[in-house]
């Protein structure tokens, strides 16, 4: 029958500090959920192909967003609200690794799955939680793909760059801002860096939307670093930049973390953040390589007039994962859709993001993280048409454009 | 041991321009608290709005973003009478926690106001004289173009303010009215008046620094919190009320919060060993709370601070 | 024993506001069996948190008129009290709340000392910077998690009494009650006790105050360590209740002020005051938060009316809810 | 030993010495009276006393202990009231109730301080005021509630500070017949400065005279007011040939 | 100069003055006596516009005062010195003068008066820079009456200025007056003080629980028996 449906909670932050990365969140996860609705002949998905899930006699994926701005209590409150009132079969959400903590605590406590798409606290999945997913690869991994990118210079497999001498990059300077997330950042960079054997001269937290970070930026510049390492939202970010700028910094290579590096409104800085690199889980350049990622994208710029960015693109994944998982388990039954999640393997090419799937296991003291994802570097480069755009430059066989190494600095 | 002369001394010029900055975010806070003794909480809200004035309106009058403060003043200024008017007025018929209270409930207003109309993604100037200019005068030694502006600014509105309230017969009556409203209407000074001008050049004075500081600071509907504690700081570590006062404690605090660099200058002269792991960074405004606070137990009236 | 008769006389009330009082306590305590959405039970639960965070305030801030814009911290002390002792040794919530309040009252003893020394505004924003700085302490001291936070770990058999980890949230709404009718009960005969009427004349004019043999300074640390005794407790609670405390939404400056706020809204310096004040705020937030920041395009229109309301509250009877009540009255009666 | 000593007691403000090495003495029994023309530092000696101010030199002695440490609170503590000259009250506390805060000087409890707010209320004479607020009289009655307020303390000596003030002749007569019963009933030590003549003649049995902070004449009322010294700085040529300065 | 009538004024639902009419004519000198709490100080603040004025109105010199703002009032020429003195506390003794010439626009003309201001009160004149707040309550209110005249006012109203005085500070500040009067000022007197006051005015009212109870020249009421009995203790 038509009518059936099966209801997922979405819990996004669409006011506050993060309501514009809400707002593609919420975007992200609703084309999806239309996809997945309807008959799509233009895109090359499982999902696409059907109308509703089609195990469930076709039932219509119904999503109901809560906003609950960036407030763990909130996030906590509304979840019950989602579980008891409006009788979800599970929850998507809730980017703030603070909210997701708490939002999944709720859902451990009922029994309701959650899957999170979004939040990359290396802490969510360590806990041995029976009810929680995550699509998405986490910080540990992203740190771990920046020091391959540093190693690959020096041995000169990125593309368009000959091998740089190690000394040249060996001296590192990281700041993270200090918040759950930054200070997570902040350890994986210091034990990657013991790891990989650099020197990490510098590794300072800074307070988190500050007004002033020049002395920050003065003691990062101090030690002469060759790579400027940084964990930051999208103000701080910017200031950063501009402060790196105002005080002439020199490094060879800066990279951002993600978050506020990848915003629209960083790149309108245009030339001052040529050569930067940012970490990522999907950019508009995917699309050059892999088909159906080009075929989202186009209409996810129809309706939002952006391109996928990688908080998108992994809400996105996140409701697609979702799909997947009720087809698989054929009942909103939350034991059934625990087997499911356990046991579901979406192959690579389904995907926006350029992973090689989606495959929940428990390994390396990890419960419910996606062992298939994968992170993507890209680095800010004058595109032909005079804008700036994100050029793959790792995993190297992705790579989409040369590398310009180094910056040219400020 | 000269890396750490030179440190100190970035830190030196670093601080003194940023406190400048400070300062002049605060002094629109000090001429309202001075004169009405009411605690602003929508005070970096203003900011924002003057921040956001001259972001908008730069391009739409096609000029430089500089040549739009007046207009961001103007904004101020008339945000600052409305507020005076529509709410604070009423405030001072009660208690001082209503005053705590009502700015409260205007700042959530203005903030939220403000996520409406324009987004939350910070947004800054990208085109101007001052926009990603700086002067390197010394080694290591580069000052801001923003930075630049915004100290010789402050220095002027001190200076200005200064002058209006030692000098003049509005200052006069400024701070008569600050002293005992009812005294003053016995004197024959328009009281309403005088507080709706303290409004008017609060207002004004922050509008404008917003103005200056969206050439280098960019702006979102929250950007009023990362200057707000700052500037309650300062005014009270000046002493609420006392023009002066929030000038020095304003470059006071800015070389607080500079001096990480010289203790990482410091631990790597001594070390490396020491070095590492211990960064202030993150403490450096607690380290200005701190300070405030210690200086506050002493001095329970401010630096410079008469009333109580 | 008088202590006791203290706390239960409610003589100084007119008649119709023990009636409404008694209503309100036959809905509270009948509440989880009246038909309710879960979101409403959420609500409830914050609405007596914050009630009680209200009353704390007000002995303070309310009774002895130091505007404390620093109650956070204290929630952030019983709090990571509670969630540290239970994560590293496993202690039940039953130990770790009183341990977490007498550690609250001793930091509060510690930083009110100095605090006191000052007056009106200055009070009110140095309460802010001790708060911040315990805050900025918190997010870089490894003991205590950092600024990750600490989560606390799911014993998995509910209702766990000893440990207050409850599936449904009727357990917290009744636990909570009772701390909520004797912290009710506490405040009242705090009211009728001879440190309710110092503060009060502490209030008035500090300096007749001392020259009728009220020690001024130590009078307002008292009324600042009962004030820190709830927020703790109920902080201790809040890390039960939520399972994931964090500097940030522990002893955030917004937390402080929201603290205040209800006190301030309600009627400051008046019994009913806080609890009027969150059943007003509390719920406005939740709803108009659910209703309007959900749909599209309205981000931030129900901070824009809530602003709003407390503005116009403000503007229109500067003395908070409890005020117009007296207004009404035309005269002022109870405190 | 007398109840209160005041030995060489000195105030400085800055540069200006507003007590200059002051001496006299309140017996237990006594009501003294100090006067002097206006900033002779008459309201300075009370706070010195009081311990509101620390004393620039010299000491106090209270009930045969050295109070000049203490600070006022305790001061009061030992059974040394005071009113104030000039002070303001924003109202939180009804006139009872205020009383009642006197009254908890010496008790603990709410019901004990009440019967006695009751008691001082009645005595003086405002029990039908018990339940307003204190903004809401006029400032003679203020003042009479602040008396009651520190008589509620139990004191043995009580400073009063121009408790006259702005009151007419017939108001004057009723308050010193209602001082009299106090100290007779109540057997409590007065000082008092007051700048209303009757009132100083009619109740003390000593006057101190300051004149820029220092003592100038001392002994009983009528001689006082014909040292010619006094009448120079204080009272005044008329004050002599019959007049006073009040009607 | 100034007329007032039928005034009512209530606070808080309570009247305070019900239905007062008085009348000042220019250069004359009129008391207005009672005892506590009839309501003097409050028939002051209504004239200045700081009372809620139910119904009744005041005119100065063909105005109607209804409406108007204080400080409006002040411009007109009508001074009013308060019971409390309102001191600006932390200013100095100067500042406070000069405050009081706020509405005077030539500085010679303050200059001028700062002088006549200083030969009235040499007390004043010695401590010209100490804070006012710091001085003691005599010269607090020689300070206050020397700020009221600071603007040249056409009718000066003085609430209770002998309050709190020394008997020789007394027969000064009514000197004073006195002198004031004889230079031509208008003045309007509350007093508690009955006997002197009404020597020194030529016209006056006794003001009791909100009403004017008699009123007529000074000098037969002084010889009346209801004033004898109620103020004089006679
Ligand atoms: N703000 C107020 N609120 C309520 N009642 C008031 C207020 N101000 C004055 N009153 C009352 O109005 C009455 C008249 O007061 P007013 O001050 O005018 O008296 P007065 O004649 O000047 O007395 P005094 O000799 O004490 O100066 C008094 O009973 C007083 O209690
Ligand atoms: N805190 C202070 N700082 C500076 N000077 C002060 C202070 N308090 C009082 N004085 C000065 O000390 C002198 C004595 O003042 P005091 O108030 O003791 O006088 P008084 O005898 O009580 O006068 P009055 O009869 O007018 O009340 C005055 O000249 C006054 O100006
Ligand atoms: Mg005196
Ligand atoms: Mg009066």
């Amino acid at each position: 029958a038509a009518d059936k449906e099966v209801k997922i909670g979405v819990l996004y932050p669409l006011t506050g500090g993060a309501a514009a990365a809400g707002r593609v969140l919420r975007a992200g996860a609703e084309l999806a959920a239309e996809i997945a609705n309807q008959q799509m002949s233009g895109i090359d998905m499982d999902m696409a192909k059907n109308a509703g899930v089609k195990s469930m006699g076709g039932a219509k994926i119904v999503l109901i967003v809560k906003d609950h701005q960036g407030n763990p209590q909130l996030g906590a409150d509304l979840a019950k609200k989602l579980i008891k009132d409006d009788k979800v079969a599970g929850i998507l959400g809730c980017y703030h690794s603070s909210v997701t903590k708490t939002v999944s605590a709720v859902c451990e406590r009922y029994g309701v799955p959650m899957i999170n798409g979004s939040s990359t606290s290396p802490a969510l999945t360590t806990r041995d939680f029976k009810w929680f997913w995550r699509t998405t690869p986490h910080d540990k991994w992203f740190t771990k793909d920046l020091f391959e990118l540093l190693i690959g210079l020096t041995e000169g497999k990125v593309k368009g760059v000959k091998a740089v001498p190690r000394q040249e990059l060996n001296i590192l300077a990281a700041a993270c801002e200090k918040t759950e997330w930054g200070s997570h950042v902040s350890e994986e960079i210091k034990n990657f860096a013991g790891e990989y054997k650099f020197e990490l001269a510098v590794n300072l937290l800074y307070a988190a939307k500050s007004p002033d970070l020049s002395s920050e930026v003065q003691s990062m510049i101090a030690p002469k670093p060759g790579a400027m390492l940084f964990a930051s939202y999208a103000s701080d970010a910017i200031l950063m930049v501009k402060t790196l700028k105002s005080l002439k910094a020199k490094p060879k290579l800066i990279w951002g973390q993600d978050a506020g590096f990848d915003k629209p409104e960083f790149r309108e800085m245009g030339a001052d953040i040529e050569g930067i690199l940012t970490r990522s889980v999907f950019l508009p350049s995917v699309a050059r390589v892999k088909k159906v990622s080009g075929q989202v994208n186009e209409l996810f710029k129809q309706k939002n007039g952006v391109d996928l960015d990688g908080a998108s693109a992994r809400s996105f994944t996140g409701l697609q994962t979702w799909v997947y998982v009720l087809e698989k388990a054929g009942s909103s039954d939350p034991k059934a859709i625990q087997k499911a999640c356990n046991e579901i393997t979406i192959p690579g090419d389904q995907l926006v993001v350029p992973w090689a799937g989606v495959k929940f296991e428990n390994v390396g003291g990890e419960t419910g993280q996606n062992v298939l994802g994968m992170g993507l570097i890209g680095q800010y480069q004058m595109q032909k048409d005079g804008k700036i755009g994100l050029e793959i430059v790792y995993p190297f066989n992705l790579a989409t454009a040369d590398m310009i190494y180094p910056i040219k600095g400020f | 041991m000269e890396a750490l002369f030179l440190a100190m001394f970035k830190a030196l010029v670093a601080g003194l321009l940023m406190g400048l900055v400070f300062a002049l975010v605060a002094l629109g806070l000090t001429i309202i608290f001075g004169v009405m003794d009411v605690v602003n909480f929508a005070h970096g809200e203003f900011l924002m709005v003057g921040m956001y004035a001259t972001l908008l309106t730069a391009p739409l009058l096609g000029v430089d973003p500089v040549l739009t403060l007046p207009f961001s003043a103007l904004v101020g200024a008339g945000l600052g009478v409305l507020c005076y008017h529509g709410l604070i007025r009423h405030l001072l018929r009660g208690p001082t926690i209503a005053q705590l209270f009502g700015t409260f409930g205007l700042m959530l207003f203005l903030r939220n106001l403000a996520l409406m109309i324009m987004g939350s993604e910070p947004m800054i100037v990208h085109q101007g004289i001052l926009v990603g200019k700086s002067f390197v005068v010394g080694p290591g030694i580069v000052l801001g173009a923003t930075k630049l502006a915004a100290a010789a600014l402050s220095l002027g509105a001190f200076w200005g303010a200064w002058w209006l309230i030692d000098r003049t017969k509005t200052g006069k009556a400024l701070t008569a009215t600050s002293l005992d409203k009812e005294a003053a209407m016995y004197m024959g000074i328009s009281t309403e008046r005088v507080n709706a001008l303290a409004w008017a050049l609060g207002g004004a004075s922050v509008a404008v620094a917003g103005g200056l500081l969206v050439n280098f600071w960019p702006v979102d509907p929250n950007v009023g919190l990362l200057f707000t504690m700052i500037a309650f700081a300062t005014v009270a570590l000046g002493g609420f009320g006392s023009i002066k006062g929030a000038l020095v404690a304003g470059v006071l605090i800015g070389m607080i919060v500079q001096a990480p660099p010289v203790w990482d200058a410091m631990l790597r002269l001594v070390g490396s060993d020491a070095a590492e792991g211990f960064t202030i960074h993150s403490l450096k405004y607690t380290f200005v709370y701190l300070i405030y606070f210690l200086i506050m137990v002493v001095r329970p009236q401010g630096l410079f601070g008469w009333k109580q | 024993m008088e202590a006791i008769r203290n706390a239960f006389d409610f003589s100084d009330f007119p008649r119709l506001d023990m009636t409404v009082a008694g209503a309100a306590l036959v809905f509270l305590l009948a509440f989880p069996a009246l038909p309710h959405s879960s979101f409403a039970m959420a609500t409830m639960i914050q609405f007596l948190m914050f009630s009680l965070y209200g009353m704390g305030w007000n002995t303070i801030g309310g009774y002895a008129g130091q505007v404390d814009l620093g109650k956070a911290q204290y929630v952030g002390i019983g709090a990571y009290t509670t969630a540290v002792m239970m994560v590293r040794w496993d202690v039940p919530f039953w130990v770790s709340m009183p341990v977490g309040m007498a550690l609250a009252v001793g930091w509060s003893f510690i930083i009110g000392y100095p605090l006191f020394k000052l007056k009106g505004h200055y009070f009110a924003i140095a309460t802010i910077a001790t708060s911040l700085v315990l805050k900025d302490l918190f997010e870089v001291w490894d003991f205590v998690g950092g600024a990750k936070g600490l989560e606390l770990p799911l014993r998995g058999n509910f209702p766990d009494f000893l440990y207050l980890q409850f599936r449904e949230d009727y357990y917290y709404f009744y636990i909570l009650l009772a701390m909520f009718l004797a912290g009710l009960l506490f405040i009242n005969g705090f009211r009728h006790s001879r440190l309710g009427y110092q503060l009060r004349a502490i209030k008035d004019n500090e300096d007749v105050a001392r020259s009728l043999g009220i020690n001024v300074h130590w009078c307002k640390i008292k009324a600042y360590a009962v004030a820190t005794a709830y927020v703790a407790m109920v902080g201790s609670f809040h890390a039960c209740y939520n399972f994931n405390i964090e500097p940030e939404d522990t002893m955030s400056l917004d937390l402080s002020v929201l603290i205040a706020m209800m006190a301030m809204l309600g009627g400051a310096g008046s019994l009913w005051g806080p609890i009027i004040g969150a059943s007003i705020l509390v719920p406005m937030r939740s709803y108009l938060g659910s209703w309007l920041g959900g749909q599209a395009g309205l981000a931030g229109l129900d901070l824009v009316i809530y602003g709003a309301i407390i503005m116009l509250i403000a503007a229109v009877q500067p003395r908070g809810v409890w005020g117009m009540v007296e207004a009404v009255r035309g005269r002022r009666r109870g405190v | 030993m007398a109840l209160l000593e005041v030995r060489e007691v000195s105030k400085d403000f800055g540069g200006l010495r507003a007590n200059d090495r002051i001496s006299f003495q309140v017996g237990a029994d006594e009501v003294v009276g100090l006067i002097g023309p206006n900033g002779a530092g008459k309201t300075t000696l009370f706070n010195c006393v009081a311990g509101y101010y620390p004393v620039s030199g010299g000491q106090v002695f209270f009930d045969g202990q050295d109070i000049t440490p203490l600070k006022d609170f305790q001061v009061c503590r030992l059974g040394l009231a005071r009113t104030f000259q000039i002070f303001q009250a924003s109202g939180d506390l009804s006139v009872a109730e205020n009383v009642m805060v006197g009254a908890f000087v010496r008790t603990g409890s709410r019901r004990k301080a009440r019967a006695k707010a009751e008691e001082w209320l009645e005595f003086l004479g405002i029990a039908d005021a018990g339940g307003l607020m204190l903004s809401e009289l006029p400032v003679a009655r203020q003042k009479r509630v602040a008396l009651a307020t520190a008589l509620a303390s139990d004191p043995k000596l009580l400073l009063l500070d121009e408790v006259a003030a702005g009151l007419n002749a017939a108001e004057v007569d009723g308050l010193v017949k209602l001082l009299t019963r106090i100290h007779r009933e109540k057997g409590l030590a007065l000082l008092l400065t007051e700048h209303v003549m009757e009132m100083v003649m009619a109740l003390s049995h000593r006057v101190v005279v300051l004149e820029s902070g220092r003592k100038i004449a001392e002994g009983e009322p009528a001689q006082v007011v014909k040292d010619p010294e006094v009448i120079r700085a204080y009272l005044g040529d008329h004050l002599v040939s019959g007049e006073n300065g009040h009607a | 100069m100034l007329e007032i009538k039928d005034l009512v004024v209530s606070y808080a639902g309570l009247p305070v003055l019900q239905g007062v009419s008085l009348k000042v004519e220019k250069g004359q000198a009129v008391s207005v006596v009672g005892s506590n709490g009839a309501g003097k100080s409050t028939l002051l603040k209504a004239v200045m516009g700081r009372a809620r004025v139910s119904s009744g109105r005041a005119v100065f010199r063909g105005q109607d005062l209804a409406g108007l703002r204080t400080e409006k009032i002040v411009r007109l020429g009508l001074v009013y010195v308060p019971e409390d003195r309102k001191l600006f506390k932390p200013l100095s003794v100067e500042e406070n003068l000069k405050l009081g010439a706020f509405i005077v626009d030539d500085p010679a003309q303050v200059q001028g008066r700062l002088e006549y201001v200083y030969e009235l009160f040499p007390r004043l004149a010695e401590r010209r820079q100490q804070a006012a707040g710091s001085m003691s309550g005599g010269e607090q209110q020689m300070l206050a009456i020397g700020r009221g005249l600071m603007s040249g006012p056409k009718l000066l109203m003085l609430d209770e200025p002998s309050l709190g005085l020394a008997p020789l500070m007394v027969s000064e500040v009514f000197e004073t007056v006195r002198r004031l009067r004889q230079e031509g000022l208008t003045v309007l007197l509350v007093e508690q003080n009955v006997r002197e006051a009404l020597e020194l005015t030529d016209h006056g009212y006794i003001l009791q629980t909100g009403r004017i109870r008699q009123e007529g020249p000074s000098s037969d009421l002084l010889r009346s028996d209801m004033v004898r009995e109620a103020f004089l203790g006679m």
